[in-house]
């Protein structure tokens, strides 16, 4: 079944590259992986024991790599969210004037790409799938981008990939770390490994670190989080959906499959510094966002700010906390992906995402209005929705580590601040709400935009299933967090 | 079961029937040569699955110049799939040969054309076995007179006589010091024989600083095969300069070979601790070199010959780690990616030129060549489920095995650097309107090849066993 | 067990629903819905409030385990049953009256969507049982706020307004967010009964609690517009009349004071808090009486009456006492609804002129809108007999009690109030029309007419205890003080005679005081300390980010890596003879490694 | 072995050896190589390599030499006209001749064995051609095949490179 | 009485004579005869460490001297090929000089 999951992108752009009709190609693919993948979480079964839908190859003895897919509960959600957002990201693509099949193309591959990094039990393509995307979102901003296109997709690229080898290499010491003979990438054995204390405390901070780094890199986590705002603002809306929803939770997936579990000592060790950069994120990229002047600029920025929370979440390391972060990165998948779909019809019919040059769009585009506030009223985790449930799990996760009466330590105070960027963040998308769908529409170009209608129904059904899927999750967290069950262990229970 | 030896003379045997049928063939299209190497080269690769074991190694006579371990089987079939791809590539790249060649008919100098790289591929085939310097001495000579003439083929091109002076200035001056380093070494030992060598550095009380003064000199000349930094200097201007095929030959073949006998020198030489040292220097300026320089290139030949030291420098980790799996394995790699690279430069540079605008909207011209290249670009970049990562990915385990987190550390700068050239060539292709629209057609022996090429690349880089087992 | 308070919570949510899904376009039946569903959760309210059911199911709505556990139920003690009852009410006649008033309003489907999120959201805080659901429905009644507010948004100075109250309302919920978190991180558990029973876990450590009691404070700062978050409310009155009386009047502001009632038992833990809680009361109801008297938009003077009366009710609250608190919100939710609602009947006739000095006359033009409103005037500024009167002695008879500074600041806040009401009285109901419109205009159809006859009956005799008793526990006075209705009455008489002495058959207004008018300067002060941090911190920000962090250090790092190849290129300078040396060199400086290093 | 046959004929060979790269004409250059090679042959024969010196003077001092001097004839070179020397170029170049001297001799002189004095051969010593030409075709057969084919592809370079063009 | 050093300091001499001629000279031709200085001097040291090291028979190590004649042998062949480049490269450029061949750069 993962296997399917995994190959079905790239047989469909197989597909079209070889000739078939590349949209209709692309979104049954993607409707049928969507398919798949809620059947896959129907037939999964939340008790403990590890990974479901087993599959494994060999691809090389002696080094120990094997081709092995499974999926627990956590993956299923991250699955879940790449499929969902894909089908929305193909559906919303609009008609492409040069090159439509490459597009599509590189759009599974980056689909692939995810979905492959999830599904993967073994480090090694683990690693390798999400790399997998890379070149496609080089192409797609590059291609199919606006604005400073060359210069964001360069930094992207480059920055990823480097981000990525760091987080390779941490990925080989972890290898290594192991002693010989009980070497592998496999992320089960490794599990059993490190639960009986087979890494030593001082490799566990050296990993920790290169992997915080590789990791943080790749989920722009402050200060490697330059690359992120320019590339969302460059990229073609559904490249950004899928870039922004869905592959950056692979480095918070990450963080969570295996720097926390295998390396706990590690993550105690790091714990102040990571507490310090996510801040870093939280409050300073927040006030960077408030500073922004155009809409794709300002949702990178945020897409950016919001990782902050669930690093928060991740940081916290108990059982709250981490339900809360894993929620979190699907809530904050849909959502973004939304306010990037809509910010990129609205880029199509002005085209301009600069505040000062929009308004009164609420009368012109009223179901773009409505959606975009929904979006918006997720983004800033209002109750209903799914990021809400998420970052009160997470407040609380983190509030708990380390209270006591004697004030407030090292979390409480990280949690405080991250409650400000509540209001940070409320600041900056009702600013930008107020700019582009309220007040008096401008006058001289009212007149160009008598062209914009609102969305049409085609391109609403995503819409609604995007709303539909954050407000499910928003109104039953439940529903998430019963599969979530068996991926935390309960002995992180105990944890302060 | 075939003995060792039998390939090399196979290869030569082959070559001479080409030479004297060539000298009979009249006016008839030279081309069937080629392919006739081709299919005897195919043969004798095939052949070199059926070999008897090789006799241990003697203390004189044949065994003690020859040795048929793993390693010199392994690179002997990697000669010869490097020639037989580069005999693909000069078919295609023939009608450019005629237009160099001034003479009289208008197949002259193409039978030589084809059948001189067969005669390399045997010098580079006793390369891979030699296990004494003079042994070492006269196939690498071999090697480097035949590039001689291969380099400046095409005489009536200025550009490529400027190339075949200065690889001829050069690379004699380093064959100059190669000899007079194998002399104190021979002085002070009193052999030549690498393993005999090898047991009189560990028994006899010698004096390390001439031996090293010895050492050192070999490794210049050495040094100057594999492009490291500082003997790099000459790879620009020749790559830039000489017939393509001939650069890729160049830039595998000859850079391979280089590799093997550094593998085998450094192996009695290691137990000097200063030689470690000096590996790492080497390669961590090569890495930077290469990598660095190669940033604002424009023309794409070029840059491959900046990527070619840089990809020494990567491969240089790998031997200063100590790593022979890993090395073997990144040349394998190096080998697929930069020959397919070198095929598209043949397909395309031939009708519209070398420099990386020359490529702009190749995606729209040609979507199959613009494909292959952008494999062969990200494989030399370094992205998972190429040959080229795994490559990465070996050698980057290898240093961190040996904590050569100074090399790690200029690694991952230059794998950044890479990202930016490499794909300065993807974007010229996809992203940049193309300049003329005329289609671009290619053969179907180089489509072929290229296809088989592509799939290679990504088949190592998913399921690498077959190399790591090859070496066991 | 009995779903009833479920189906009453729930109504308005499939309303909205319906309304969004499906009947957008229809804009009547959208606005009928809606009112089906508001005058069924009433139904539901009034048995639930008659027959006294105490318990209903409850859910878990996150479920870790032991761990961590957040359920959805609902408090039905008397103190909600009735607060159910009266939003449910209150909420059904502006409902109705909203048929009228947005009768022809575009957005009217909008809008009555908006108005059931209202509904479902209200009912939520009345309902919930524990902090984070009570949290979920604050924020949630921020965000139809909002929604209802910015309902014009076309206009510039709704936008705004719907966006400063949203924001000023989250940052009232830092706070408020913040006490949750530190009261359950002491007491481990979200419960408000779980959390009484543990409360001996907090009062050991005074500052702890004291801390977090205040923080709790903030959110009601917020969501009750108490100085200094206050600023929001006056801006709210952008939104549609109907909105203004029952969100910014009637119900939302009132939630922060009952969710202090409710957990009052934390706040009277801490007597630092409560004195916090107090002075805020009587600062928020003093300085909004002030501002009261020079204002000249009808809503806007009701608004900084609702603002007043608020003061008085937290100041209840920091006194230690939750039901004079809920006894002056219940009269005031009466009183304040007739009041608004009867400006909007105003506004609508005179198609939406909100200036008084440009009505004058109106009590012969609209004679039941003038009536009811006349009734409501009397019932806030505490005139015997109303029911304001009754609830607002018992606060003021209370800080006679405990302080003097409070009281006499009460009482001066009471007069106060007695001079802007007349005023306003005076100016917009009496004399001569002083515009077209004033003197042209007609009474109020039906539907809108007869929820403010509605209304005028509990906000008249509301305060009897026969009919107050009913639905709530009455603070009992130890000893009736006379001293009390003597001073407020006196107040209320100087109040009264100074504004008719004042304004009577003036055309425009007598005196000015630029301080009070412009509200204490406080807008512009916030609008300067947000430019001088917030905005100022931000520009910073992305100064740093996009030229140092970015600019500098990232372009910097790789155009340095460039320049460096750009350098190392120039080596290769094609001349072989440089080339040789090159090598040269490179021999003379591998050997000098190799071997004299 | 004599001392003053060995300095003469260094002598000889270092400043004729040094005449080949400071002549500015080419055919004087040619012929002061053809001198030094005539020098180290004699010091060939100094060691007792006679074959070796044999070959020296046949091959180099003979057929290379010749081809020198013909090429140089056929292409016709006088002397090179003066050109600019490039001072900051000859300086580098000079300078890292002499530091690789230095280094050269600072490596001789660390040299154990460099004060060796000249070993006396035994006097039932093998004749030096015989010796060479066993270890060449036995021993050394197979590098000896190499070198072969080395020529012969010299063989087929040059044919390839000089061929005549034909307009 | 002459020691090896003194060969090795003369061969030395006349590989850096080589060596500068390399590095001094411009015209290619004159280059070309530098780089065989160059391996002449790399024989004289050869010859010198085989008469001077004698085998255990008391016989100079021929080995050396077998080398010297592979040196020569692949010299002669080098030079007939690098002869034939440069008279290529006069036959298209007319020159001999290195100054003049530098299209090839950066």
């Amino acid at each position: 079944m993962l296997l399917f999951l995994v190959f079905a992108p790239l047989l469909a752009a197989t597909l079209i590259l070889l000739g078939s009709p590349a949209r209709l190609t692309a979104l049954f693919s993607a409707a049928v992986s969507a398919a798949v993948t809620f059947l896959a979480l129907f037939l999964y079964r939340p008790v403990p024991g590890g990974f479901q839908f087993l599959s494994s190859f060999t691809v090389s003895e002696s080094w120990r790599i094997h081709f092995s897919l499974g999926a627990d509960g956590l993956s299923l959600i991250m699955l879940l969210l790449a499929a969902l957002v894909l089908l929305c990201a193909v559906w919303f693509t609009p008609p492409i004037e040069k090159s439509e099949r490459l597009f599509y193309v590189c759009l599974l591959f980056v689909a692939a790409g995810a979905i492959g990094a999830f599904a993967s039990l073994d480090l090694f393509f683990f690693y390798a799938f999400h790399e997998l995307a890379l070149i496609p979102t080089f192409l797609l901003i590059g291609i199919w981008g606006s604005g400073n296109r060359s210069s964001a997709a360069w930094k992207v690229t480059i920055y990823l990939g480097v981000g990525s080898f760091v987080l390779l290499l941490g990925l080989i010491l972890l290898y290594r770390s192991v002693p010989e003979g009980a070497r592998t990438f496999d992320l089960r054995d490794l599990q059993t490994i490190a639960a009986n204390g087979g890494i030593a405390a001082p490799a566990q901070n050296q990993i920790f670190l290169l992997l915080l780094i590789g990791f943080g890199v790749l989920v722009s986590l402050f200060p490697f989080h330059s690359w992120a705002p320019e590339a969302y603002a460059s990229a073609p809306a559904p490249a950004a959906m899928l870039h922004a929803g869905v592959l950056k939770k692979f480095g918070l997936y990450g963080l969570l499959r295996l720097a926390l579990p295998l390396l706990p000592q590690g993550a105690q060790h790091w714990r102040t510094l990571v507490i310090v950069l996510l801040l870093g994120n939280i409050i300073y990229v927040g006030l960077a966002t408030i500073a922004q002047k155009r809409l794709d600029w300002m949702l990178g920025y945020s897409s950016v700010m919001h990782m902050g929370y669930i690093f928060l979440g991740i940081a916290s390391a108990n059982l709250i906390g981490l339900n809360g972060a894993a929620v979190l990165m699907f809530a904050h998948g849909i959502s973004i992906a939304l306010l990037f779909a809509l910010a990129g019809e609205i880029r199509r019919r002005t085209r301009t995402l600069v505040f000062s040059d929009l308004g009164g769009l609420g009368k012109l585009m009223p179901f773009a209005g409505f959606a975009f506030g929904l979006a918006t009223f997720a983004a800033i985790g209002l109750p209903g929705f799914a990021n809400f449930a998420a970052e009160v799990m997470v407040f609380f996760g983190a509030f708990r580590v380390g209270a006591d009466w004697q004030g407030f330590h090292l979390f409480q105070i990280a949690t405080a601040l991250a409650l400000w960027g509540v209001v940070i963040s409320a600041v900056y998308m009702l600013r930008a709400y107020r700019a582009i769908f309220m007040g008096p529409p401008n006058d001289s170009t009212l007149r160009e935009w008598k062209a914009a209608p609102d969305l049409t129904l085609t391109l609403r059904w995503p819409v609604i299933l995007l709303i539909a899927a954050t407000l499910i999750v928003g109104f039953f967290p439940s529903s998430l967090l019963s599969v979530l069950r068996p991926t935390f262990p309960a002995s992180l229970a105990a944890n302060p | 079961m075939i003995p060792a030896p039998v390939l090399e003379i196979a290869v030569l045997v082959l070559g001479m029937i080409l030479l004297l049928g060539e000298a009979f063939a009249g006016e008839s299209d030279r081309r069937i040569f080629a392919i006739a190497g081709i299919l005897g080269l195919i043969a004798v690769l095939v052949a070199s699955f059926f070999l008897a074991t090789a006799p241990p190694s003697a203390t004189q006579g044949f065994w003690s110049f020859y040795s048929a371990d793993p390693l010199a089987i392994f690179f002997k079939r990697f000669a010869l799939v490097t020639t037989i791809l580069v005999l693909v590539m000069a078919i295609d790249y023939a009608p450019a040969i005629q237009a160099g060649v001034a003479s009289a008919t208008r197949q002259a100098g193409l039978g030589e054309f084809f059948t001189l790289p067969i005669f390399t591929c045997a010098g580079l085939m006793w390369m891979a076995s030699a296990i004494d310097f003079v042994m070492i001495f006269v196939s690498l000579e071999l090697i480097t007179i035949s590039f001689y003439v291969l380099v400046s083929f095409t005489r009536r091109n200025p550009l490529t006589l400027e190339a075949g002076v200065k690889y001829l200035i050069l690379s004699a001056l380093s064959t100059g010091f190669l000899v007079y380093g194998i002399t104190w070494i021979f002085g002070l030992t009193g052999e030549t024989n690498l393993g005999r060598i090898g047991v009189s550095l560990t028994t006899a009380n010698i004096d390390r600083v001439p031996i090293l003064f010895g050492f050192g000199l070999v490794l210049v000349a050495l040094s100057f095969k594999i492009a490291a930094v500082p003997f790099q200097i000459w790879v620009p201007d020749v790559y830039q300069g000489a017939p393509t095929p001939v650069t890729a030959f160049l830039s595998v073949g000859s850079k391979a070979a280089g590799f093997v006998v550094l593998l085998r020198v450094l192996a009695p030489f290691l137990i000097l601790p200063e030689v470690g040292r000096l590996l790492v220097g080497i390669a961590a300026l090569t890495l930077i070199y290469g990598n660095f320089a190669a940033l604002p290139q424009s023309n794409l030949k070029r840059l491959l010959a900046y990527s070619s030291i840089a990809h020494a420098g990567y491969v240089l980790v790998g031997v200063a780690a100590l790593s022979g799996t890993s090395v073997a394995f990144y040349l394998v790699a190096y080998l697929l990616m930069t020959l397919l690279c070198f095929a598209v430069l043949v397909a395309v540079g031939s009708s519209t030129g070398d420099q990386i605008e020359d490529y702009a909207g190749l995606a729209k011209r040609s979507p199959f060549l613009a494909f292959a290249l952008l494999i062969g670009m990200i494989a030399l970049a370094g992205v998972p489920f190429t040959a080229g990562f795994l490559g990465k990915f070996f050698i980057f385990d290898a240093a961190i095995r040996q904590h050569q987190t100074f090399l790690v550390v200029i690694g991952v700068v230059t794998v950044g650097c890479g990202f930016y050239y490499y794909l300065k060539v993807v974007r010229a292709m996809y992203w940049l309107e193309p300049t003329t629209s005329e289609p671009l057609t290619v053969s179907a022996l180089s489509r072929l090849t290229m296809t088989g090429l592509i799939a290679a690349i990504i088949i190592l880089g998913v399921y690498p066993q077959p190399i790591l087992n090859a070496l066991r | 067990m009995s779903t009833l308070p479920w189906i009453a919570l729930l109504l308005p949510l499939v309303s909205v629903f319906v309304i969004t899904i499906a009947t957008r376009p229809l804009r009547t039946i959208s606005a009928l819905i809606s009112v089906a569903a508001v005058l069924g959760s009433f139904v539901c309210a009034a048995i639930i409030f008659f027959q006294e059911t105490s318990a209903a199911p409850s859910f878990l709505w996150i479920d870790l385990g032991s761990t961590f556990s957040v359920p959805l139920g609902l408090a039905l003690d008397p103190l909600s049953r009735s607060m159910l009852f009266m939003v449910t009410g209150v909420g059904a006649l502006i409902h109705i009256y909203s048929l009228g008033y947005m009768g022809s309003d575009e957005g009217k489907s909008r809008y009555f969507a908006g108005l059931s999120l209202f509904m479902f959201s209200m009912l939520g805080i009345v309902l919930a049982n524990n902090f984070v659901m009570m949290f979920i429905f604050w924020e949630l009644v921020g965000v139809s706020s909002w929604l209802l507010i910015g309902h014009w948004f076309e206009r510039a100075s709704a936008a705004e307004a719907a966006k400063k109250a949203f924001i000023t309302n989250r940052i009232g919920d830092f706070g408020f967010m913040l006490g949750i978190l530190m009261v359950w991180s002491a007491t481990g558990s979200l419960g408000f009964d779980g959390i009484a029973t543990n409360l001996n876990r907090l009062t050991s450590h005074p500052t702890y609690l004291t801390i977090a009691a205040l923080c709790v404070f903030c959110g009601a700062v917020g969501k009750s517009a108490q100085f200094p978050l206050h600023v929001w409310l006056p801006d709210a009155m952008e939104g549609p009349t109907p909105v203004s009386a029952l969100i910014h009047a009637a119900t939302m502001v009132a939630a922060g004071v009952y969710m202090l009632v409710r957990v009052g038992f934390l706040i009277n833990a801490s007597s630092t808090a409560l004195l916090v809680v107090a002075w805020i009361g009587t600062i928020t109801a003093l300085l909004a009486a002030l501002m009261a008297t020079q204002q000249d938009d009808i809503k806007r003077i009701l608004a900084y009456s609702t603002l007043s009366q608020l003061g008085y009710m937290v100041m209840a609250v920091g006194l230690a006492s939750g039901a004079a608190a809920m006894f002056h919100l219940f009269t005031h939710a009466a009183f304040k609804a007739l009041l608004f609602l009867g400006s909007g009947s105003i506004i609508y006739m005179l198609h939406h002129e909100q200036n008084i000095w440009k009505m004058g006359g109106l009590a012969k033009r609209l004679p039941i809108t003038f009536l009811t409103f006349l009734i409501g005037t009397l019932a806030l500024i505490g005139f015997p007999g109303f029911s304001g009167f009754f609830s607002k002695d018992a606060i003021l008879a209370l800080a006679f009690q405990r302080s003097l500074s409070i009281f006499v600041l009460g009482a001066l806040t009471a007069l106060l109030t007695a001079f802007y009401m007349t005023r306003l009285v005076i100016v917009a109901l009496f004399g001569r029309p002083r515009s077209q419109m004033a003197a042209q205009s007609g009474e109020s159809p039906a539907v809108m007419t007869i929820p403010l006859m509605l209304l005028a009956i509990p906000a008249a005799i509301g305060g009897f205890g026969f009919f107050a008793a009913r639905f709530l526990t009455l603070p009992n006075e130890k000893e009736k003080l006379l001293v009390v209705p003597i001073v407020a009455f006196g107040c209320l008489l100087v109040g009264v005679l100074g504004a008719v002495f004042l304004y009577r058959n003036r055309s425009e207004e007598p005196i000015s005081i630029p301080l009070f008018s412009e509200r204490f300067y406080l807008d512009e002060f916030y609008a300067w300390l947000i430019r001088w941090t917030e905005d100022l911190l931000a520009s910073f920000a992305g100064f740093v980010d996009r030229w140092i962090l970015d600019g500098a250090i990232i372009r910097g790092l790789s155009g340095g890596t460039w320049s460096g190849g750009f350098l190392l290129r120039l080596l290769q300078v094609g001349n072989l003879q440089a080339y040789g040396f090159l090598f040269g060199l490179g021999v003379v400086v591998l050997l000098y490694f190799t071997i004299f290093h | 072995m004599s001392p003053l046959f060995f300095w003469l004929f260094s002598a000889l060979m270092l400043i004729f050896g040094t005449a080949v790269i400071i002549n500015r004409n080419p055919v004087a250059s040619a012929l002061s190589l053809v001198v030094c090679f005539i020098g180290l042959a004699a010091l060939f024969v100094s060691l007792d390599a006679f074959f070796l010196g044999t070959i020296q003077v046949l091959v180099y001092a003979g057929a290379v030499m010749v081809l020198f001097l013909f090429i140089i004839m056929l292409l016709d070179l006088r002397a090179e006209e003066r050109r600019r020397i490039n001072f900051l170029a000859f300086g580098g170049g000079a300078a890292v001749a002499v530091i690789f001297f230095f280094q050269l001799y600072a490596v001789i002189n660390h040299l154990a064995i460099a004060n060796l004095p000249f070993p006396t051969l035994p006097q039932a010593r093998t004749d030096d051609v015989h010796s060479v030409g066993l270890l060449l075709f036995g021993n050394y057969n197979l590098p000896l095949q190499v070198i072969g084919i080395l020529i012969l592809v010299a063989t087929i370079g040059v044919i390839v490179l000089s061929k005549k063009e034909l307009r | 009485m002459v020691t090896l050093g003194d060969y090795l300091v003369v061969s030395g001499l006349l590989f850096t004579i080589g060596f500068a001629g390399v590095l001094l000279r411009r015209n290619i031709i004159i280059i070309f005869m530098s780089l065989e200085l160059m391996l002449n001097g790399a024989n004289l040291s050869l010859v010198a460490f085989s008469r001077f090291r004698l085998d255990s028979l008391g016989q100079p190590n021929y080995h050396g001297q077998v080398f010297v004649f592979f040196i020569i042998t692949v010299a002669a062949a080098e030079v007939a090929v690098g002869l034939a480049i440069i008279v290529a490269l006069y036959r298209a450029r007319r020159t001999t000089h290195v100054e003049d061949i530098n299209t090839l750069k950066f």
